[in-house]
Formats: C-alpha cells, sequence, structure tokens
C-alpha cells in the first residue's frame, strides 16, 4: 500500500524496490501455480540472431520473472512463530504448528528452540513467522542476522539442500567422549552424550577401553591411571584377580553386552584395592564367575587373553577387516603341494595334498565366471620340494621350515642373465624356491604396508587445519525420532570449493570421528554444492591362479 | 577405517579369454614344475630415455600375456595385437602401402646426403654396430642376450634363419616351450598358453605389409599366405604354422586366397621393390616398458635384467638410481606400483585417463580398468602433501578428476605415499628404503544427493 | 665391449637378432637425423621417434617427416593421418614434461610449419594450431590439440556426422573380425 | 543502479526484478540459492536470494551497473516502526475481511438462482407434507406469504431470491467470517523493506594475483559477448556461453592460468579430456606479457 505507492513513485528504469503486499495480492497469492516450469526445450547450438530464438528466450525471461517475483503467503492459522533471541543465537518458539517439530528443534528448560540454520529454514518453507524485538523479518534480515556467525552460509546452503530433499540434518553431536569402540557398538546411540558427561558413565568404560580423549589426554591423572590399567593387564596376567577381569572383559565384548560392563558396581577404589590383594586367593563370587566361564568355549576365551585383553587399545573387533572363510562349496578350492618330507621332523605325517581356500580373498566376481580350471588344477598336483641338501637338517615347526626352503634354495643364478640381481645387497623379493603359487609371490613382495591408521588412533598426527562434521543425516522416510535418533545414515562436513583440498591426515581424522557412519563432503561452489566422500580403503589382495 | 569396499569391476567381452599365468616367472602350482634356479625365467631390456625397451619377441610376449607388463610401442596394448586403423585403412585406401613406402624411402634419401656413413642395405650387423659406434656412442655396446627359455632348447639356431631379417628368434622359443612341456609330459594345458602363446605366428607379420598384424588371427596366416612373399622367410613361417597350428594354417590358405586376392598382391608389389632394396629404415616394434614396471621385474621378481646404454647390465641399486634421477616421481609411482601389484592388481599406464595409473583386476584382457590411480607423496609426520604435482591440491583438480573417471566407470583411488620422515635423501638411493614406505589407499567418490530420493521413488 | 661373465653366457648366435632389433631403431635414419639435431633433450628425441613409428607403421600416417625447433630444442613432426587430411604439426612430449601457459604459446609461435604443399581447408589454422603426443613411459600416446584463441566445439551435425562415421567404421570392423 | 547485498563476505541480490535485469541486460547469471516460494521442497528450480560470484560484482562495481550495500543492517525497531507495522497488519486484516466478504457476497449473487431453486423445491417438499394439514398455518412469515402467493407461477418462472433474502443470507456472511485471524494471510517477507537511502560499502577483491586473474579473464570473456557461469564442477573456473545458459549449452571450460604456473602434461590430458567428456572447448586463460589475456583452445584430436 504505502510502500507499494513509493514503489511506483520511484524511478521507473530502476527496479521495483522491495514491499508488503497489498491485501488484494495476498489473497491473489492463494491460487499460485505450484508447478515448476519447464527447462525450456532442447537448447541450441548458439545464438543465430533469429526471431526464433529471441522469442523462445523472451518466453523464458518473462516466466522467470513472474516466478522469481512470487512471495511467500500463508494463513495465519497455518505459522508457526518465533522470537530471534540475539543473546543465544537461538529462536524461540512461540507458537508451533505443523509437523517440523518431529523432527527439528530442541527444549531447554521447558522452552522450545530452533537453530539459526533451522529457522532460516522454515522461513523459506514458508512455514514459521521471526519475530525480533516485536519485528516480522524478512529472510533477508534472517540470512544477515541468523547466519554467517556460527553457521556459515554455506553449511546454511548444505543444510537447505539436503533438508528440501526430505534428508533430517541433526547438528552433529561431537563424540570425541566416545572411543571407537564404544562407538562401533553403537554405545553412543544409547547414552545421550549429556547425561554421560554429567554422570560420568564414561570413566568406567574408559578404564577398561581408553579412547582417544582429547580432555584424556590432557589431565595427566587420567592418563596415568589408563596406563596403570594397562600395565596391571600386562604384568598381572598370572594372578586370577587380572584373569577375572580379562575374561569378563573379554565375554562381555564377545557377546556383544557391554551393559554388564558398564553396570560393574565395583567403583575405582574397590578395583584398585583388587589389583593389590592379586596374589590372595580369590573369594566365592569370583569362583563362581570362573567356574562359569570355563564352562564356556575355552577357545574363545584363550583368544580373548591372548589377542586383544593385553593390550586394551588393540580390543576391535571390526568386521568390515574381519575375514569370515567361505568354507562352503561354492568358492574356489586349490590345492598347494605336500610339503617336502625331507624337510619335517621324523614321523611327522602330512596329508598328501593341502587345500586352500582361495576364493574367500578373491572380489565379487559372479557365479558364472568360476574358472573350470580347478579340476585341471587338481589333476596337475605333484610332489614339490625336491629332495634335501642337507639330510641333517630338519624342521621342528613351520617357521623353521620356511627358513629352512630359504637357506636351502640359496640362489645360484649365475648362469643366466640375471645373475647380477641376486649380487649385492639389495636382491630380488622373489626367490625361485618362493614360486610355488602366487599366494607365496604376492607375500614375498608385500614388503610396503598399508598404513591403516585407524590401529594406531593415537599416535595420529594433528591435522594441521580444523574441521568439524556439521552435520548427522538421516535418510528421508527413515523412521526417525528426534527422542532417540539412532545412528545417522551419513555425516557431512562442508567446505568451500576455494578451500584447500583434504589432506591424508584431515581425512583420516574426520573419518575415525564419524567412523562407522560414511562422512561427506559438501564442497560449496557458489552456490553449487557437490558431495565427495573420501573412503579410506584396503585393497583385497587379489589372485585367481 | 580401512574398508574393503567393493571395486568398481566391468567385465571385458572378449573373444581369447584364456588366463595366462599371472606373472612372467614360472609358478610352481601351474606349471606344475618347481620353480627353480635354472628354469627362472630371465628376460632383458635395455633401458633408453624414460623407458626399459624389450625386443625379443618371446620375452615381448611373456612379459605383456603374463602379468600385462608394458606395451607394443606399435600397437594399443600388447605387442602385435593391434589390427585396428592400420588393416582399416588399408581397406579403403590400396595406395596407402606405397605412400607408407614413399615415406620412407624419403626417409631414407633425406638421410643419406648428411650421414657420412654408407647407408646401402644388407649391412651385415657388425659393421651396423660399428656405424653406431661412430654415430652414437651412448649406443655402442653390443647388445647382452640371455637364455630366457625354461630347460633351454637345442633348436633355437635351426628356426632362426640368418636370412630372415624380420622378427628372428621368438617364435622358435615358442615352440621350443611346448615341446618343453610336452618333454615333462604334463597334461592338459599348454605350457605355451600359459607362458605365451600369442607369440607364435608374430613372424608372419612380415611378410604383408609392414605394419603389424595380430598374432593369433586366421586372417594374418591368410594374407602371410596370399602375399605369397618368396624367400626363405615364407619358409620358415610355413613351416612353423605346420607344426603348431596344422588345422589353421592350412586349411584356411585357398579360402584367404579368395577373399583377399587383391589387396595382399598390391601390397606384395610395394613389399617387392622394398625387398629388393632392403627397406632398413623398417622397425619392428618393441616392448616398452615404464621404468616402475621394469624396476618390478627385477626387483620383485627378478626375472629382468636390464642394460644401460653400454650394454652393460645394471645391477638393481644402479637402477633405482638411474630410474629417479630420470624420472622425478619415480620413486613414489614406484612405492604405488609395487604396493597394487604385490596385491595382485594389475597397474597399468594412465596417461589416457590423466592418472599416473589404472587399475585392473586381473588385467586388461579380462576387466575395463577399475580406479584411475592419483599418487601423492605425503610427510610421515603430518600427513601433509610434501612434493609433488598431483590432482590432490586443489578441488577443481579432484573434481575435474573424479569427473573424467566416472565417465569412463571407475572410481579414483588416491594413493597416499607415507614417506617416513626419518628417511634421509642418502638412505632413498637405495631401494632398500622401499620397504619402509607405506601406503594409505583412499577412495574417492561422488555422491549424488537426490540418487536417494530417485531410487525410492522408482520403488513406489 | 662388455667384458663381464654375462657376456660369454649370451653367445654371439643369440645376441645377433637382438642386436639387430635395437639397431634397426638405433640405426633409423629418422632417429640419426633427430639426433643429429644436437638438441640438449635426450628424452625428448626418444619419445619423438616412438611418435614418429608410431604414426608411420602404425597408423600410416603419409608425408610424414620431422623438422627441428631449435628455438625450443625441440624435434617436431608434421605429416597427414589419410592423404585427404589436413596437415598437422605434432610437438611429441612425455607425460612429465612441464607445461606452463608460456610454454604452450610458445609451441604455437615458433614450431615450425612445413612450407610445401599445404591442402588446408581453413589455412590460417595451420598457423595457430598444433598437436601435442603426449607419451607415457609404456609408449601410450594421446593426441591434444592447442589452437591459438576460441575454437568452439563442433555444433550437433558434425558431431552427429561423426558418430554415424565411427559407428560405420565399427559395422564394418565387426563384418571383418 | 542495482543494488547488491554484502553479506558474511557473500553477495547477494534480492529484489526479484533486479536479478532478472542483471541476466536480461548485462548477462549476469549468479546462482539462486534460496527455495522457491511456488514449489519450495525441491533443488531443480530454486529462488531469491540470487549469489553473486566475486567476479560478477567486480565486474558490476568496475562497470558502474550496481552498487554495493551492507546487507546486516539491522531492521528499525522504534515506535514508529513498529507502529507502521502494526497497522499496516491491521488494515490489512480490515481490507482482507473486507474483501473476502465483497468475494462472498458477489458468489453468493452468483450462486443466488441455485440457492433459490433449493430452497423452492424443499419448500415444496414441505408443502406437499403440510397439505394433508392445515393451510396457511401462522408460523408462515410474510416472506413465505410472498412467495407463496407466487406458487402457481413457481413450474415456469426460475426461482429467485427476494431482497430480504439476500440481506438475511449476506448478514449471515458477515457474522462468519471476518474476524477469524487465524485465516487472515500474512506474507514472509523475503527482502527487507528498506525506505532509507543507505551508503555504499567497499568491495576487496580480488586480493590473490590467482583471485585478480579470475576477475580479469572474467571482465574480458564478459566483454567479448559471453555468458559465464561458475565451473568447479567441471574442474575449471569458469562454463562460457555464447547465449543465455537458459537456451544454450556452454562452448568453452575457462582454465585460469598464471603464464609462467607450471602444469604437467599429465594435466593437459586431465583439461583435454574433461572437454573433451562433455563436448566442450577447454580454453586456457592467461595473461601475456602486455597484460592482456591471451587464449589457447584445448581439444582432443579424436585420435588414440
Amino acid at each position: 500500500m504505502e510502500s507499494a505507492d513509493i514503489a511506483e513513485e520511484e524511478d521507473r528504469s530502476s527496479p521495483v524496490k522491495a514491499a508488503r503486499l497489498s491485501a488484494q495480492e495476498l489473497l491473489a497469492h492463494r491460487n499460485l501455480d505450484r508447478t515448476v516450469p519447464p527447462r525450456g526445450g532442447t537448447k541450441d547450438y548458439a545464438p543465430d540472431g533469429s526471431q526464433e530464438q529471441e522469442e523462445k528466450l523472451q518466453g523464458m525471461y518473462s516466466l522467470y520473472r513472474r516466478m522469481l517475483a512470487e512471495e511467500r503467503v500463508n494463513k495465519i492459522g497455518n505459522l508457526s512463530t518465533a522470537t530471534w533471541l540475539e543473546d543465544l543465537g537461538l529462536a524461540e518458539v512461540t507458537v508451533d504448528k505443523g509437523k517440523f517439530w518431529h523432527h527439528m528443534g530442541h527444549t531447554d528448560e521447558g522452552k522450545k528452540y530452533l537453530y539459526p540454520e533451522e529457522v532460516v529454514f522454515l522461513m523459506e518453507m514458508n512455514s514459521i513467522e521471526v519475530y525480533w524485538n516485536k519485528v516480522p523479518l524478512a529472510i533477508q534480515q534472517a540470512y544477515a542476522m541468523m547466519l554467517g556467525d556460527k553457521v556459515s552460509m554455506e553449511q546454511y546452503q548444505v543444510y537447505a539442500h539436503l533438508s528440501r530433499l526430505g534428508y533430517i540434518l541433526m547438528r552433529h553431536q561431537s563424540r570425541e567422549h566416545f572411543s571407537w569402540y564404544e562407538r562401533q557398538i553403537q554405545l553412543d546411540e544409547y547414552i545421550p552424550l549429556k547425561e554421560r558427561i554429567k554422570e560420568g558413565l564414561s570413566s568406567q568404560v574408559r578404564d577398561w577401553f581408553p579412547s582417544n580423549l582429547k580432555e584424556e589426554q590432557a589431565s595427566s591423572g587420567n592418563l596415568d591411571k589408563t596406563e596403570e590399567v594397562q600395565n596391571v593387564h600386562r604384568n598381572k596376567l598370572a594372578s586370577q584377580e587380572s584373569e577375572e577381569e580379562v575374561k569378563s572383559a573379554s565375554h562381555s565384548t564377545v557377546e556383544h553386552s557391554t551393559f554388564n560392563q558398564m553396570s560393574d558396581p565395583r567403583s575405582e577404589g574397590e578395583k584398585s584395592k583388587m589389583k593389590g590383594r592379586s596374589e590372595q586367593p580369590v573369594d566365592d563370587e569370583q569362583m563362581e564367575i570362573d567356574c562359569e566361564n570355563d564352562r564356556k568355549d575355552k577357545n574363545e576365551k584363550q583368544e580373548g587373553l591372548n589377542s586383544s585383553v593385553l593390550v586394551p587399545h588393540e580390543y576391535k573387533w571390526d568386521f568390515t577387516n574381519i575375514n569370515i572363510p567361505n568354507v562352503g562349496q561354492d568358492c574356489n578350492v586349490s590345492e598347494i603341494p605336500a610339503p617336502s618330507a625331507e624337510l619335517l621332523p621324523a614321523g611327522v605325517q602330512v596329508n598328501s595334498i593341502l587345500k586352500i581356500n582361495t576364493g574367500a580373498f578373491s572380489l565379487n566376481t559372479k557365479k558364472g565366471s568360476k574358472r573350470k580350471s580347478n579340476s585341471e588344477h587338481l589333476s596337475k598336483i605333484v610332489p614339490n620340494l625336491r629332495a634335501e641338501d642337507d639330510p641333517r637338517k630338519v624342521s621342528r615347526n613351520w617357521v623353521e621350515y620356511k627358513e629352512l626352503c630359504g637357506v636351502k634354495r640359496e640362489v645360484d643364478m649365475s648362469d643366466t642373465a640375471v645373475a647380477h640381481l641376486w649380487e649385492g645387497d639389495v636382491t630380488p623379493l622373489v626367490r625361485p624356491s618362493d614360486a610355488t603359487d602366487m599366494g607365496t609371490i604376492l607375500s614375498k613382495l608385500q614388503v610396503i604396508q598399508n598404513i591403516s591408521l585407524e590401529k594406531e588412533c593415537s599416535s595420529l598426527p594433528k591435522p594441521d587445519r580444523t574441521l568439524e562434521i556439521a552435520y548427522d543425516v538421516f535418510l528421508p522416510d527413515s523412521h526417525f525420532k528426534k527422542s532417540k535418533p539412532g545412528r545417522p545414515n551419513l555425516r557431512v562436513c562442508v567446505q568451500r570449493f576455494s578451500d584447500a583440498a583434504p589432506e591424508l591426515a584431515l581425512i583420516v581424522q574426520l573419518n575415525q570421528l564419524s567412523s562407522p557412519v560414511p562422512l561427506l563432503w559438501a564442497v560449496v561452489d557458489n552456490g553449487d554444492i557437490s558431495f565427495y566422500s573420501f573412503t579410506e580403503a584396503d585393497l583385497p589382495t587379489d589372485y585367481h591362479m | 577405517m580401512a574398508a574393503r569396499i567393493p571395486a568398481p569391476l566391468h567385465r571385458k567381452r572378449w573373444r581369447h579369454q584364456h588366463e595366462d599365468a599371472p606373472l612372467p616367472i614360472p609358478i610352481a602350482s601351474l606349471t606344475a614344475v618347481t620353480a627353480s634356479d635354472d628354469n627362472w625365467c630371465c628376460c632383458t631390456g635395455r633401458f633408453q630415455g624414460d623407458c626399459v625397451l624389450v625386443t625379443d619377441l618371446h620375452e615381448m610376449t611373456m612379459l605383456y600375456n603374463n602379468g600385462f607388463f608394458g606395451k607394443g610401442t606399435l600397437s594399443k596394448c600388447g605387442p602385435g595385437t593391434d589390427r585396428f586403423k592400420a588393416s582399416e585403412k588399408r581397406h579403403h585406401q590400396p595406395s596407402l602401402s606405397s605412400t607408407l613406402f614413399q615415406c620412407r624411402k624419403r626417409a631414407r634419401v633425406e638421410v643419406e646426403p648428411t650421414s657420412a656413413v654408407d647407408n646401402s642395405t644388407m649391412v651385415a650387423e657388425t659393421s651396423q654396430c660399428e656405424q653406431l659406434d661412430q654415430f652414437d656412442p651412448l649406443w655402442s655396446g653390443q647388445n647382452d642376450t640371455d637364455q630366457h627359455r625354461t630347460g633351454a632348447g637345442n633348436n633355437t639356431e635351426d628356426s632362426q634363419d640368418p636370412a630372415t631379417q624380420d622378427w628372428p628368434g621368438g617364435d622358435s622359443s615358442c615352440w621350443e616351450l611346448s615341446e618343453d612341456r610336452t618333454a615333462h609330459g604334463q597334461p592338459d594345458q599348454p605350457y605355451s598358453q600359459l607362458m605365451g602363446a600369442a607369440a607364435t605366428i608374430q613372424s608372419s607379420q612380415r611378410t604383408t605389409c609392414a605394419h603389424v598384424e595380430s598374432t593369433t588371427q586366421r586372417k594374418d596366416l591368410e594374407e602371410c599366405f596370399a602375399s605369397g612373399r618368396p624367400g626363405s622367410s615364407k619358409g620358415t613361417t610355413e613351416q612353423k604354422c605346420e607344426t603348431g597350428h596344422t588345422e589353421t594354417g592350412v586349411s584356411d590358405t585357398e579360402h584367404g586366397q579368395e577373399n583377399y586376392g587383391v589387396r595382399p598382391k598390391d601390397c606384395a608389389n610395394q613389399e617387392d621393390k622394398i625387398s629388393g632394396s632392403e627397406d632398413q629404415s623398417r622397425v619392428g616394434e618393441f616392448l616398452q616398458l615404464s621404468l616402475e614396471e621394469a624396476f618390478f621385474l627385477s626387483y620383485g621378481l627378478g626375472c629382468l635384467s636390464v642394460l644401460d646404454g653400454s650394454g652393460r647390465p645394471m645391477t638393481l641399486v644402479e637402477m633405482w638410481q638411474r630410474f629417479s634421477q630420470t624420472q622425478h616421481d619415480f620413486i613414489q609411482n614406484y612405492i604405488v606400483y609395487h604396493y597394487l601389484r604385490s596385491k595382485g592388481w594389475v597397474p597399468r599406464a594412465g596417461v589416457k585417463y590423466g592418472a599416473p595409473w589404472v587399475l585392473y583386476r586381473k588385467g586388461p584382457r579380462f576387466y575395463h580398468s577399475s580406479y584411475s590411480v592419483v599418487v601423492q607423496t605425503v610427510d610421515g609426520d603430518r600427513l601433509t602433501p610434501s612434493r609433488g604435482l598431483s590432482c590432490c591440491r586443489s578441488w577443481h583438480l579432484l573434481a575435474g578428476m573424479d569427473r573424467i573417471t566416472q565417465h569412463v566407470g571407475k572410481e579414483v583411488l588416491l594413493c597416499f605415499v607415507v614417506r617416513p620422515a626419518d628417511l634421509t635423501e642418502e638412505e632413498e638411493t637405495s631401494p632398500s628404503c622401499i620397504s619402509r614406505f607405506r601406503v594409505q589407499e583412499v577412495v574417492m567418490k561422488r555422491w549424488v544427493s537426490s540418487q536417494e530420493r530417485e531410487e525410492r521413488e522408482e520403488d513406489h | 665391449m662388455v667384458s663381464s661373465k654375462r657376456c660369454k653366457m649370451a653367445s654371439s648366435e643369440e645376441n645377433k637378432p637382438r642386436a639387430d632389433e635395437l639397431t634397426s631403431l638405433l640405426e633409423h635414419p629418422k632417429y640419426k637425423e633427430m639426433v643429429a639435431y644436437g638438441f640438449n633433450n635426450q628424452e625428448q628425441v626418444q619419445v619423438a621417434m616412438l611418435v614418429y613409428l608410431y604414426l608411420s607403421e602404425a597408423k600410416q600416417w603419409s608425408e610424414l617427416d620431422i623438422q627441428p625447433c631449435p628455438a625450443l630444442q625441440l624435434v617436431t613432426l608434421y605429416g597427414r593421418p589419410t592423404q585427404a587430411e589436413d596437415m598437422q604439426v605434432l610437438v611429441p612430449l612425455g607425460k612429465q614434461t612441464d607445461l606452463s601457459p608460456q610454454r604452450l604459446r610458445d609451441f604455437l609461435t615458433h614450431v615450425p610449419r612445413p612450407q610445401d604443399e599445404l591442402k588446408l581447408e581453413e589455412p590460417d589454422l595451420m598457423t595457430r594450431t598444433v598437436t601435442l603426443a603426449i607419451c607415457d613411459t609404456d609408449s601410450t600416446i594421446t593426441f591434444y590439440r592447442i589452437t591459438d584463441g576460441f575454437v568452439p566445439p563442433d555444433p550437433p551435425e558434425i558431431v552427429a556426422e561423426k558418430k554415424a562415421k565411427k559407428r560405420q567404421w565399427k559395422k564394418r570392423k565387426g563384418q571383418r573380425t | 543502479m542495482i543494488d547488491l547485498y554484502l553479506c558474511h563476505g557473500h553477495v547477494y541480490v534480492w529484489n526479484a526484478s533486479a536479478a532478472c535485469e542483471l541476466r536480461e541486460q548485462h548477462r549476469i547469471v549468479g546462482t539462486f540459492v534460496g527455495a522457491l516460494p511456488r514449489l519450495p521442497r525441491q533443488n531443480v528450480r530454486l529462488g531469491r536470494p540470487l549469489q553473486l560470484m566475486p567476479e560478477e560484482t567486480t565486474l558490476l562495481l568496475n562497470k558502474g551497473i550496481a552498487r554495493l550495500l551492507d546487507g546486516s543492517i539491522p531492521p528499525k525497531t522504534g515506535e514508529e516502526d513498529l507502529q507502521a507495522i502494526t497497522e499496516h497488519r491491521k488494515q490489512s486484516f480490515r481490507e482482507q475481511s473486507e474483501m473476502c466478504k465483497n468475494d462472498r457476497k458477489r458468489k453468493l449473487h452468483e450462486m443466488a438462482s441455485v440457492i433459490a431453486k433449493g430452497r423452492a423445491a424443499k419448500r415444496k417438499k414441505l408443502a406437499q407434507k403440510a397439505k394433508p394439514a392445515e393451510e396457511g398455518s401462522s408460523s408462515v412469515s410474510n416472506n413465505d406469504v410472498t412467495s407463496s402467493s407466487w406458487d402457481q407461477p413457481e413450474e415456469e418462472k426460475e426461482p429467485s431470491l427476494s431482497v430480504e433474502e439476500m440481506k438475511e443470507l449476506e448478514a449471515r456472511l458477515d457474522k462468519t467470517t471476518g474476524y477469524n485471524e487465524q485465516a487472515f494471510l500474512v506474507q514472509i517477507l523475503t527482502e527487507q523493506v528498506t525506505e532509507e537511502p543507505q551508503e555504499a560499502v567497499p568491495w576487496n577483491y580480488p586480493t590473490t594475483d590467482r583471485e585478480a586473474l579470475r576477475c580479469q579473464v572474467f571482465q574480458d570473456l564478459w566483454e567479448k559477448g559471453y555468458f559465464l557461469t561458475s565451473g568447479g564442477k567441471f574442474g575449471g573456473d569458469f562454463l562460457v556461453y555464447p547465449g543465455d545458459p537458459f537456451r544454450y549449452h556452454s562452448f568453452y571450460i575457462a582454465v585460469c592460468q598464471h603464464r609462467t604456473e607450471n602444469m604437467e602434461a599429465l594435466d593437459i590430458v586431465r583439461l583435454g579430456r574433461l572437454g573433451s567428456n562433455v563436448k566442450k572447448t577447454v580454453l586456457l586463460c592467461s595473461e601475456c606479457e602486455s597484460g592482456e589475456i591471451t587464449y589457447t583452445s584445448l581439444q582432443w584430436t579424436g585420435m588414440n
């Protein structure tokens, strides 16, 4: 009205100024076309100055002029309202309508709040009216007031981009408080972070599974304690006390129930007391546990004792890395020649044919592509290693056997063109005696290791720059509950196109923080968003002969 | 988290999918013969410029077929496998042979005045070498050869007719191989198949036009017979064909004459002219190994001897040093090459895709490559980029790399070479530093935000 | 010459064929000519020879020849893919050659053009286009064309035409094999 | 003069006709980054604000086409302002209810004959029921009397409502609508309403050599008549269009590189391949010694 009048008075050549819509215009918006205009047909190669091209272009222009000028109009009855609290950097919801509350906003002391990106997004969705000092804000003002500080423009663009598609985005809860192990067994989903910090729940878990907590490393006391526990594990393995501890730990892990662990009633003090009296006989209760443990599979216990528990750090069961061999009929079975009897101690009988499952490590080939030659292979197996030169030497175990094989086959290539390669300090990795099968050859060649930084997280260098994971992302239509969000499907961090490309240290660090949820890098190029993932891979060793 | 992620695999539809041995060394489980010092495979290559050239036909085919090392200088992949444009062109422009001839002739004529040496044909090899010595002292050395065969045969000399100016050697060794196999009384799979049968009929190519023709294809044989080139060369070829591929060779001869009656005659005429004055500017095909491939064959498998410019075999340390001087990113590229090879994958030159390597499962004969490999050295302390240009240096380059790679159904594999922080320059001059490097593969993929939704909509 | 023990086992008979093959390369008049230019760039000579052989032997280019470019210390090539096609000027390069925009400009300005018998639809294009033959160390070659100024992409008609040609070619190839 | 707003380092155009003018008159395309009001939950077509590349901003300021304003000036909250806003809203509600009423009335009149028909039919039904009973009962109103007096010609004549009837209906309308706040429409402003003149703010771009080159290339290509958009997705700096991107595909992927900046031959291959994949020419843009921009086209030869 009045502002519209002002606009009328403006210089005709300049664009029409912003205006509040008149009642008439508001009503007209009720009948808005809700379709997105077509892309304007197939594009031409180049302008040729023809009338036809010009008309098509002008058609597009007028379509866009109309569409872009459209405003957001809604019934008061459909609109939520909120008040922007500058000091908090939050909007307090005063009227809550619609379904957004289902996956947006949070409550604190009985009040409902929205994060800036949530507010701006809802404004753009035409579902909330936001007041600041009693003035309703325009989106332009919301951009200026709410974004840019804690939420960068790029971050908002990514948030809006994904939200428009129906993804549900939650601010990423820094999960550094959870150890890698805890995350792996999804413990983090069950204990709200706040609770965890408040109640100090983590301290016990931390003793068992020391994480790479920043705080932990910062506070030397904590760190000492961790080391102490580790030492105890190492030194007093023989003692029943610690064995008991160890067992319960191993069991809880194997059975995937750490809740026992966490509800362990013993306090810190009690524990240390128990360490002290390690030479004393065990009490009944512990005996009972021991017996129970004994009843369980002994191998399981043994495994737990030997591998993981000694160094709590290694206590990780990464099932993506553990290959469970396929012992079924459907995989390639190669047979390797029997070891030479001369090298084996007397009386040792080796089955004439050793079967090895090569299929387990090969790639996902289709069933149809299975080689026919298996049968051919079978028929070709002949005794392998030749007679021993020095019959006095026999091996008592496999390591010795291998060594003997190596020594025995001291390379004598002097008659060949490649003899000089075996002279000097550096010699070829594969000796003729190693060329028994592809597996052996490859293992000889494998002198360069994969870094597998995962296992060395404590020694991981800090990246030069810091970048935070911005959002946890849940797929559209996932049965999302704000109260119990569960594990997100994706996580996303935000970069500008002009930012430095990700360096390894950063990739590793962020992947670790996000693990086991895949992390996406949203790269924003002036409003254009592309997503990339950088997955630390470990290509499978692949052989098929 | 280091994860096993499925590699993008696209199987090739290829007519000859027989699998050769995966590496050019005798592997007991395949040959059923225990590998030992005296049946070890030994090839010889020549370090020249920024690559290593292998010239022996048998070695060439073995290195290519058994593990896909190197590339034929005149072919798209393996030596002598190329039958693409040349034959195509000939089909339409029968006169091209003559252009080629003209071209060669011109090449000769133009050089003659400038060269002090007599360029006349039929020069004995020794005198050629002398010329060479005068001309370029760098190459003065006589080439060294090796005994490359398993269970060295004695009919090598027989089959090598000294009058044959083309592709000497090769085939014979192949035949010898099969004989070798029979001698050992091995059943089933012919050893020659494992160790490079493709070489068998290579020699036939010279009897047609000068360009390279495919090896095991019938047509080559047809042409070979049809061209009816007189002389000992034909004799040997026929003889060989009869020995091994009797069925193929003989039965197709007449039939071939019909089909290609005109063209080969054309060629033959040209050939006659050329052979009349012995076209000595004709150069055969080599197998060109990249420095990384050569070093792997020597250091990893111990089956390649590399001669330096003077024909002296180089030790591993010498090779390492010379190679890293020649190619500034040799070390980082080698580390990645070796690492991937040691996992059973086949890395090959990736220049076509703008990457140092492209990575095949099994080999280019079976699958399209799965990854474009990008190499970036990082400092062991900080894991930050330390040297070299790579497309890891900006989002622009990464985005570009991703686009190219995606376009051809591959993924980008970033290989970070972690150089130990305490590695001295001195230590880097010996290949014993190799095991101190470590590698981290990172698969880069683009994620399309709308795909999730689209897939859902498709479901409904 | 070589006195090591390796020499004795490499008997002279076996030696001959290989020597012959390599000498056929080293003795090649064009190779000699390239070396005779005396450029301080041995590697480029190697690459140039590779490209020369590939184009002459495998691709059968017509009127293929070499030309020195002393200003840039480069061996360059020129020739026609087929007799019907335009003359192209090529600069063979290793994949690791350091290039800068300035260097590319230098190619455009300094690489000599063959003066004789130019059959060009667009004569001035010749003076401002150079084909880079970029070689990997395993002898893979890729060819990219640089041109001074703006060269718009092919309009759809021409793209379609080329596609049809390619399809035809493939079809013929299929028939033949 | 077109107003650009600087907001947290980014430059936005909030006004719809300004955005259109930039494109139609000045070949400046920008990127829309806001949700489209008519269909907000999609990413295919976005709406205001229009975000400008820094190079676009630099050009517009250099050419005097636009001015840069501070985008983060908070709205005024003085008594008068508040009152004006409240007043505007009240006024709007009054008008809305008025217009709604009028609208309904208009509809009512349009529908009058239908209503009358309905009523007549109803009445007839009633009458038929009532016939056996007493006729002309006391409960019948005046209106009824009048209409009943027209009972006979009812079959032939179109039924219509009397003036009184209309009034009664209108009164009922007045009662039901008008004061239900929830039904009132409000606008969520996209662009802020500013009446006061604003001072232009400085624009600090380019700052680095690379940015300077990008600006120079952008301006040079723009002056040659091309449309340009950001080219990061294609691994380049800009996409260069021969005409409006609405109607034409881009010709070139512009890659800005300093004259002496080294790249490997491998980079050339990568760029060339990028271009050939999408049937575009790669345009290497660098400054020559004289400071002008030189362009080198890079294309795949189609040869292997």
